[in-house]
């Protein structure tokens, strides 16, 4: 038997005997406890920490939370100060995104805008989020007769005219909700938003979830056939732990770039809504309304265009980016 | 392995069918016929084998001895009783199945801890939430994990210790009977036999009685007290483990004794195979007669036209050919 | 087993492959090298994520995202492959070496039929026309065991049962008539019946055209019917080769053993216990400081602890990484 | 395959039942009546509503307006193009809505897909990070902004293209760009990741071990895989699409049928109302069927079975 | 935009050998252009191209003979005798006889035609009661008394009749024609005969309109355009680019943001018969003092509302009747001479009165004064705004703005069910009993649900008197009531604003808002 004495001399080591000598069981499991124990949550905030793009975006979503949640307390104006002799003004040191033509400071406005305008955006799509999952998982899960059934709902819904529903939503919600946030307290905190906004949740709750329940229920097709899932069973789940637990978590990636996505789209259908009655009321603003608004200005008052519409795009990249790294993070799969 | 005294059957299945419906075209459905009339019985404290290759039926059979499946049509009998059509949820803490693909079978998103605590939960079988910790340590104790191992993912094991996990799964409901579908399958061998042997422990431990599905039949062999041989769908022998071995009666057994490669190179270059020709038919298109005349070296007239049935011709040995004499 | 020496087709020099991954860099093969003749045929055997895959996926020059080879060189038919740009590999990969996957299910392409499939390495890489090419498919299927060729290179995979993909992966494989055949895995998804017939298909096609295969595989049982010589992968390296006959009757070391004893024997006839290696696998993006198997090995000792183990030749073409073979070197010198 | 289209089509005559009824009693609900004017004259609107029946209870007119709608009768229009029948609306204004929506179509396919490419091969490189922010910055920018400012831009400012109507070839570019561009954006967004699984897929890695070049891998083995999404994104866009778009028609005043949809319940035109719905309605059960039967021809796999 | 200019394309306003081919928005595309149908600005002014009544409006806003030759009235002012031009004709060539007018006269009134601006005739005899189904449509007091004489009995003196002559629901109908197609008629080119100076060529809906000279029109020598493209738009931005490139030579609508910035590039401000007004709801009891609403109305600056908001030149109310209405003296304008409800140039004045007010009605500085809802529908709420602040700063009010789907708004507001809405009233014709009118207790219209004896009685003297003097005097008294009761609130008068190019000569508007473009030409 020979040696490979160039290679064990290219490792510079003197053997000795001791070394031969056997290791203790002790010594062996130090070399396999491994050195750091990460839980999943930890393990996917470190992925998404080393994705940049991603942490640019929440870097600007803080901000843009700041922007609209402490930025008006800190402007000199209210949203709704009509300051004489102050209309019309281009951007300038007193008013930095100009005024509008009640003499309204057009950035105090884009904050509340982005503010409500950012509630709303994901306020209704957690909403169709809760709603459109369980129902697509409902129905991919179960499957067979009730699932057409469900499906040929949803078709129906898409059909429907959505104007028209919402029109008549908007009368008959008015008084409830009128007569309820008169009474007082039981609504809570809800009072401030106004009646128009509760009445955009619930057509959101009503009509927009289809879409969601679509993507969830594909996902649910094909996740239902996993392995894991018939483990569930045989264990003794029943169908609801089954969509709860394991069917809904793993959809979790396309859920949340599916929510990202409808965020615009509720943005902009917000700002359709406050023409039909439905969403803010005036003197209240989104950006949607802002930037509908300025449309009609667009040759003399670019400006009041261009800052809500910018707003609006800065938050929803962000938002959606971010929403892509954490889709990437989520999948433990992806180290 | 140790021999059990006791003579009582805990399953006893009879004229089991299994047919999944399967739109061909878009004018007929088709019966895809996974299990067709398989009649067993399996003691309790016994390991029965269950081998035959890939798509045969195991795994179907397997799980709608659980109900996992609802059957088409037959009995399936549990410590006496008929539980064809029961509520099967107290069934569930009784008869557990570990999976074939460890990692298919451990839903990525949970924590191990979680994992082996849900038919805790769904069978609320602890107290307090201390309990079930409890509870949980022990059961990784039992497949020789450590506690630390619960609060990982899945995704951070290696394939035996996520088998593990399955089965730790599997004991969280003390159950009695398990079905063991191919559980070292997707594990290469030297993890193949921390499981094995994990799986002899624990019925040398608990009395539990198995139902080990696999195709590889050196390891069935190892583990089983008696093997069953199916063949699309049909079982086509059934004995006695060193029987099976030795005397293998239906053609097919013997093609597959004779295929398992041996890891010695002197009795492989020396070995014959029997190598079959042609590919195994569709559950769909099942030959007329003798599922296995396509492909048997034997066939005859009969074999086309007669489905064999199952015959004893040794004591406690069990085939179905045509061309057998006893 | 190979008599005389043949022309060596490829030698593989302390090939190392990382991903850099979120995590950190995972060192998926740490430094192998081993060497392979004309018409030989070598196994390579070793745990599940030991390398085997990614190291061959490192000779066709396919490693996925995010992966690298961080060093080492690969001399195929005369030419460093590590070095060629990625045109060059193009005309290189499925001409030249070819491969078979491990997965038959998942590797044909669900929606081109199978002929399709096969036509569009021919037309790269050869300058038949399309009724030669035809006529090459057909061949090539009747050569594999494909019954009606024509009316089969029509159809989808889907179509196919698994040992059938598995064939039109192989018929796929050797369109080209390549010099080397790397075979990952290719019957582990398949029963027994069917895997007799690939290993069968195999030899009769080896002996046919005279090309080297790489057999990559957990299954000790096909190796011995297959191989000329085996490769024992643990932890991204090389820990054992050897002949067939050195590695099953004279394994050097630890891990071989242990490989070989977890192998339940059919032939046994009492019933006997199994012998695995206990543990588990190692973390490859912090591999231990000396041996990697040092923490599941029995005879572990203090060195392998701390010292990567050195590659020691025990016998003629027969290397093992391990310090036992030092040790006992050592012991015989100091005359114990 | 017969049988199964004629199967989907009588559940498909079911749902848009259902839907017509649903919107009749909606549309019967809401308030307002076509004839609503701000300068009431009571006795002209009482003659309005015995000339189309609208004096007769409710069930009375579901009854008749179901009996015509299965003769194929839309009824007249009540106050838009008053007194044209519905379908002869349909008729002049659904070939212009198609034509633009569906050169949009072809302008989000043709520019989406191989940007959503593009960005899947170049993953984590620039021309990945500019895809995924323009395509994104695509989706956040409302559509009635892109139109409006990109008519000021295009049609005023640089004079290149006409302010409204559709005379000329280069008429079509605005509108086809506004209407097209949110789906292209989303497309690409929606063909990256579903390229980027397709690209992990094993046979991906068959592909490359042949020799294949990087374009064949893309666009023949890893883009038919990842069609699926796009198909399942565009089946109920191009129903909506070819119906028309509200905002671009009104914008670049294009004589198509989107715009009926809200103009018919704006002014309560009721038969308008059910016309339009009923036509859309058939038209996305339609492309769902479609979609189906495209799924089964990228990919073969597929069983046209529910 | 300057880079463009030199490419004026070929389509807009000249055609392919010289001919003036005009291009022109005046609206959307129309609900109908039958003209016992019609009921808005735009189709009227769609039907005066291809139509004539007894009577036209000329450049000067004068009602002049149209297809009458002349006319005479009864003494007792009950009867009208027109006699029709002799080369009068319809454009297939066929005379207009005195048959076709008792034919269309007839038709408007009968229920089945569904006619809604009927009522414009219901001062001839028996028309109201044809319309509401109790007597014959034959039994309308109009009858031809030979071919080319028309004659007309009404049921009570109608100062105005004259100009209602002039109406679209006037004009003749081919009874041979629309008997054959009665509803469809109108929507096709090729049965829309009429007897104006244009006839309708083609109809691409919703894109455009296109009249072609009627070469048997009497005047076709005079005609402009040798053809005149009607663009249907409706979209303000659309309208403006499209006028701003020359697609377009005149516009009738525009962004109100650009107004300012298109002052003297082609803008134009001219008087409307119109009121723009917020209602109260005088049965709401938080509104049933006439002080609270003085005090509201006092607290509105309108100058600045007119200035900031609405920003089309609108002249401030200070009255309901609108400016541009004759008074007594034809000469004089029945506003002029009107009281002012109060002073506009004095604000702060105005403000002080109307924190008294307020503090009288028992609300000092708006305590205890419920919150009011202020109604409005889509594209007016940036009036409301301003008006909402106005009553929160002047008066201390709680004011919330509720907007809706216009259907909605005008149920709403019909039905009562609201606190303070938005409105908006344009005269049908020239006489402010076109306004007065609709407050009289229990009117249709009446939606401030107000109710006043005097006031009624006043109303009815004026629609039964035939002396000038004692209806003018009346209706001034009646709308001296308004100003001490104010169930509503004058904001402004409407303007009608349009865009019309520099080159587009001999174009002229009526005081309803009609736009006339057949005798206009190019200048170079
Ligand atoms: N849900 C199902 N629907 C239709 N066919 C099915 C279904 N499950 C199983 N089959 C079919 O039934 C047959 C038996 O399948 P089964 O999974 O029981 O085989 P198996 O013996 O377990 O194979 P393997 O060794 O690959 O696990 C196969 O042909 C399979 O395609
Ligand atoms: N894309 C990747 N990213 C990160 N790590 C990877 C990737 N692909 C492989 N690895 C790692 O590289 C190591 C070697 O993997 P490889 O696939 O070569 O194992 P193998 O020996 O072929 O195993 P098996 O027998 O299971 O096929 C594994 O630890 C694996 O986790
Ligand atoms: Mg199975
Ligand atoms: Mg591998």
């Amino acid at each position: 038997m020979i040696i490979n004495n160039k290679k064990l001399f290219s490792t510079q080591i003197e053997v000795t005997a001791d070394d031969f000598a056997p290791a203790s069981n002790i010594e062996r499991e130090k070399l396999t406890s491994i050195g750091e124990q990460t839980s999943y949550w930890r393990d996917a905030w470190r992925r998404l920490k080393m994705n940049k793009i991603a942490m640019v975006s929440l870097v600007v979503i803080i901000l843009v939370l700041l922007f609209a949640i402490v930025g008006p307390f800190l402007s000199p104006y209210t949203y709704d100060q009509q300051i004489r002799g102050d209309e019309n003004l281009t951007p300038s040191l007193k008013h930095l995104f100009g005024t509008d033509n009640l003499g309204r400071d057009l950035l105090v406005r884009t904050m509340i805008g982005a503010r409500i305008s950012i509630f709303i955006g994901i306020g209704a799509s957690l909403l169709v989020l809760v709603i459109g999952s369980i129902y697509g998982a409902v129905s991919g899960l179960i499957g067979g007769k009730v699932d057409s059934f469900m499906m040929r709902i949803v078709e129906i819904i898409y059909s429907l005219p959505d104007m028209l529903i919402i029109i008549l939503l908007r009368i008959v919600l008015d008084d409830p909700l009128t007569k309820a946030f008169d009474s007082g307290n039981m609504l809570g905190g809800l009072q401030v938003l106004g009646p128009g906004i509760i009445a955009m949740f619930i057509v959101y709750a009503l009509l927009y979830w289809v879409g969601m329940a679509r993507i969830v229920r594909g996902q649910v097709l094909q996740l239902k056939e996993m392995e894991y899932v018939n483990a569930a069973r045989a264990l003794g789940s029943n169908n609801k732990r089954l969509i709860m637990k394991h069917l809904l978590p793993n959809c979790i990636g396309q859920l949340v770039v599916t929510t990202m996505l409808q965020i615009p789209s509720v943005i902009f259908t917000e700002a359709y809504l406050s023409f039909l009655g439905i969403g803010v009321s005036k003197p209240l603003a989104s950006l949607g309304s802002l930037a509908s608004d300025a449309i009609n200005g667009i040759s003399s008052y670019p400006y009041r265009l261009v800052f809500p519409a910018a707003t609006i795009s800065i938050i929803i990249l962000a938002f959606n980016l971010f929403g892509d790294g954490l889709r990437d993070a989520l999948d433990p799969r992806l180290k | 392995m140790s021999q059990t005294n006791n003579n009582e059957n805990l399953i006893e299945i009879k004229g089991l069918k299994k047919y999944f419906p399967i739109k061909e075209g878009f004018f007929k459905t088709k019966n895809v016929k996974a299990v067709d009339d398989v009649s067993l019985f399996i003691k309790k404290g016994e390991t029965l084998g269950l081998v035959g290759e890939s798509g045969c039926g195991k795994t179907t059979l397997g799980r709608t001895i659980l109900r996992l499946h609802e059957p088409t049509e037959g009995q399936i009998i549990y410590n006496g009783k008929d539980i064809t059509h029961e509520d099967m949820l107290p069934y569930r803490r009784k008869m557990q199945i570990i999976f074939q693909d460890p990692y298919a079978s451990l839903d990525p998103r949970m924590t191990v801890g979680d994992i082996i605590g849900e038919p805790l939960d769904i069978h609320k079988m602890y107290g307090s939430k201390e309990e079930r910790k409890e509870k949980i340590y022990k059961l990784l104790e039992t497949v020789g994990l450590n506690k630390e191992h619960a609060n990982r993912f899945p995704h951070e094991f290696s394939g035996g210790q996520r088998q593990r996990v399955g089965i730790a799964r599997a004991l969280a409901v003390e159950p009695e009977f398990i079905v063991c579908d191919e559980p070292v399958s997707a594990l290469d061998v030297s993890i193949q036999a921390q499981v094995v042997n994990m799986l002899e422990d624990l019925q040398a431990e608990r009395g539990f009685t198995y139902l080990f599905i696999a195709h590889d039949l050196s390891v069935v062999k190892h583990i089983s007290n008696r093997i069953g041989v199916m063949y699309l769908g049909h079982l086509v022998e059934l004995t006695d483990s060193h029987e099976l071995y030795k005397n293998p009666m239906h053609p097919y057994t013997q093609t597959l004794l004779s295929a398992i490669p041996i890891a010695d190179p002197k009795v492989s270059r020396s070995k014959k195979r029997i190598v079959l020709s042609g590919d195994i038919p569709s559950p769909l298109n099942p030959p007329s007669g003798c599922a296995f005349r396509t492909r048997c070296p034997h066939a005859t007239e009969i074999c086309s036209q007669v489905t064999p049935e199952l015959k004893e011709y040794d004591k406690g040995h069990f085939a179905a050919c045509h061309n057998l004499v006893k | 087993m190979s008599e005389a020496k043949n022309k060596t087709l490829l030698s593989v020099d302390s090939l190392e492959v990382s991903f850099f991954t979120y995590a950190g860099e995972v060192k998926a093969v740490r430094g192998i090298s081993y060497e392979l003749e004309e018409g030989e045929v070598m196994g390579i055997v070793g745990e599940s994520g030991s390398g085997k895959s990614v190291s061959s996926y490192g000779l066709m020059g396919i490693i996925p995202e995010p992966g690298k080879i961080v060093s080492g060189s690969i001399q195929f038919d005369g030419k460093e492959i590590t070095k060629l740009a990625e045109k060059e590999m193009q005309k290189i990969r499925g001409k030249d070496v070819s491969m078979i996957f491990q997965d038959p299910m998942t590797s044909l392409n669900p929606v081109y039929t199978v002929g399709n499939q096969i036509d569009e390495s021919l037309r790269k890489h050869t300058d038949l026309n399309k009724q030669q090419r035809k006529d090459r498919i057909i061949e090539l299927f009747t050569l594999v065991g494909i019954n009606q060729p024509e009316k089969r290179m029509n159809q989808y995979p889907h179509e196919f049962s698994g040992g059938m993909r598995q064939r039109v992966m192989i018929a796929m494989a050797l369109a080209c008539n390549p010099k080397l055949l790397i075979a990952d895995e290719p019957t582990t998804a398949l029963d027994v019946t069917i895997q007799a017939q690939i290993v069968e298909l195999m030899k009769e096609l080896k002996d046919k055209i005279n090309m080297s295969i790489i057999f990559i595989t957990h299954d000790l049982g096909v190796v011995s019917e297959i191989c000329d010589k085996v490769a024992v992968m643990y932890a991204g390296n090389i820990i054992e080769r050897g002949s067939i006959d050195d590695i099953f009757y004279n394994p050097k070391h630890p891990y071989t053993k242990g490989l070989l004893k977890s192998v339940p024997k059919l032939n046994a006839d009492d019933h006997e216990r199994l012998v695995p290696i206990e543990g588990s696998p190692v973390d490859l993006i912090n591999p231990p400081k000396g041996c990697a198997f040092a923490p599941r090995c029995e005879n572990c000792m203090k060195i392998c602890l701390t010292e990567k183990p050195p590659v020691c030749h025990v016998g003629e073409n027969h290397e093992s990484v391990c310090w036992l073979n030092v040790k006992e070197e050592f012991e015989k010198e100091s005359g114990k | 395959m017969a049988k199964y289209i004629a199967k989907r089509i009588m559940a498909a005559l079911f749902t848009i039942f259902v839907a017509a009824t649903i919107t009749f009693f909606l549309m019967k609900l809401v308030p307002g009546s076509p004839f609503t004017s701000e300068k009431t004259n009571e006795i002209a609107q009482a003659a309005l509503n015995e000339k189309y029946g609208l004096d007769k209870p409710i069930y009375v007119q579901y009854g008749k307006y179901i009996g015509q709608l299965l003769n194929g009768d839309l009824g007249v229009s009540l106050k838009i193009q008053k007194n044209v029948p519905v379908t002869k609306i349909i008729e002049d204004s659904f070939p212009i809505s198609a034509q633009i929506g569906g050169l949009s179509i072809l302008f989000a396919i043709a520019f989406g897909i191989p940007l959503g490419c593009i960005a899947a091969l170049k993953r984590g490189k620039w021309q990945d990070g500019v895809i995924r922010v323009f395509s994104t910055a695509g989706i956040a920018i409302p559509g009635f902004v892109i139109a409006t400012t990109s008519m000021l831009i295009f049609s005023i400012n640089l004079g290149w293209f006409p302010t409204y109507g559709l005379d000329e070839p280069s008429s079509y570019i605005l509108p086809v760009f506004t209407l097209g561009f949110y789906p292209m954006c989303y497309i690409a967004r929606l063909l990256r990741s579903s390229m980027l699984e397709a690209m992990g897929q094993d046979y991906i890695r068959t592909a490359k071990a042949k020799g294949m070049s990087v374009f064949v891998i893309t666009f023949k083995h890893a883009m038919r895989n990842s069609l699926i999404p796009v198909i399942t994104y565009i089946g109920p866009l191009v129903a909506y699409t070819l119906t028309g778009a509200f905002v671009v028609e009104k914008v670049f005043n294009i004589p198509g049928l989107g715009r009926y949809f809200i103009k018919s319940i704006e002014n309560r035109d009721y038969n308008m109302i059910m016309g339009t719905t009923v036509f859309l309605a058939t038209l996305i059960i339609l492309m769902n069927l479609l979609c189906d039967i495209l799924y089964k021809i990228v990919d073969p796999r597929i069983k046209l079975t529910k | 935009g300057c880079a463009k200019k030199d490419t004026t394309k070929n389509n807009a306003n000249t055609g392919a050998n010289g001919e003036f081919d005009l291009n022109v928005q005046v609206g959307p595309e129309p609900g109908t252009i039958d003209p016992s149908l019609n009921t808005t600005v735009d189709g009227a002014t769609l039907i005066n191209h291809a139509f004539e009544g007894l009577m036209k409006i000329n450049d000067k806003g004068e009602v002049v003979n149209g297809q009458a030759a002349s006319y005479t009235v009864s003494k007792d002012n009950l009867v009208y005798t027109f006699k029709i031009r002799d080369d009068a004709k319809w454009s297939d060539g066929k005379p207009v006889t005195a048959n076709d007018f008792v034919y269309s006269w007839r038709r408007a009134v009968n229920p089945a035609t569904g006619s809604e601006y009927n009522y414009m005739i219901e001062m001839v005899k028996n028309a109201s009661d044809i319309m509401a189904g109790k007597k014959d449509p034959s039994e309308l007091g109009v009858k031809a008394v030979d071919d080319k004489t028309f004659e007309v009995t009404l049921t009570s003196p109608t100062t105005y009749f004259i100009e209602i002559a002039a109406f679209p629901t006037t004009y003749p109908l081919r009874e041979d024609v629309v008997s054959k197609n009665p509803d469809t008629w109108a929507t096709d080119p090729k049965t829309y005969v009429g007897n104006g100076p244009y006839v309708l060529d083609s109809w691409d809906h919703q894109a455009k309109m296109v009249y072609v000279q009627n070469k048997n029109y009497y005047d076709v020598d005079k005609l402009g355009p040798d053809k005149i493209n009607f663009v249907l738009m409706d979209d303000q931005n659309t309208i403006l680019s499209a006028f701003k490139n020359g697609d377009i030579l005149f516009g009738d609508d525009l962004p109100s943001e650009e107004i300012a910035a298109m002052k003297d590039k082609g803008l134009y401000i001219v008087g409307q018969l119109g009121t723009y007004f917020l209602c109260i709801n005088t049965s709401k009891k938080e509104f049933s003092d006439p002080k609270v609403r003085q005090a509201l109305s006092l607290a509105l600056d309108r100058q600045y509302l007119v200035d900031n908001v609405a920003k089309g030149g609108q002249q401030p109310a200070d009255t309901f009747v609108a400016t541009g209405l004759a008074d007594a003296d034809a000469n004089k304008q029945f506003h002029d001479t009107a009281t002012p409800w109060y002073d506009l140039k004095d604000y702060k004045g105005n403000i002080e009165k109307a924190k008294k007010l307020l503090a009288e009605s028992g609300y000092p500085n708006g305590k205890g004064f419920p919150s009011i809802e202020l109604s409005t529908n889509p594209g007016h709420e940036a009036i409301m705004e301003a008006v909402q602040n106005m009553w929160t700063e002047n008066l201390g009010l709680n004011v919330t703005i509720t907007s809706e789907d216009w259907n909605v708004f005008v149920e709403t507001r019909k039905s009562g069910n609201y606190q303070i809405a938005r409105h908006g009233w344009l005269a049908d014709y020239n006489d402010p009993i076109s306004f007065l009118d609709m407050w009289v207790t229990g009117g249709g219209n009446n939606d401030a649900k107000w109710s006043n004896k005097d006031y009624d009685a006043l109303i009815k003297t004026v629609k039964t008197s035939t002396d000038r003097n004692e209806r003018y005097t009346a209706m001034h008294k009646a709308e001296d009531i308004l100003a001490k009761e104010m169930p509503i609130i004058p904001i402004y008068y409407y303007t009608d604003l349009y865009l019309k190019s520099d080159k587009l000569q001999g174009f002229y508007s009526s005081p309803l808002g009609f736009k006339y473009f057949m005798y206009t030409s190019l200048s170079k």
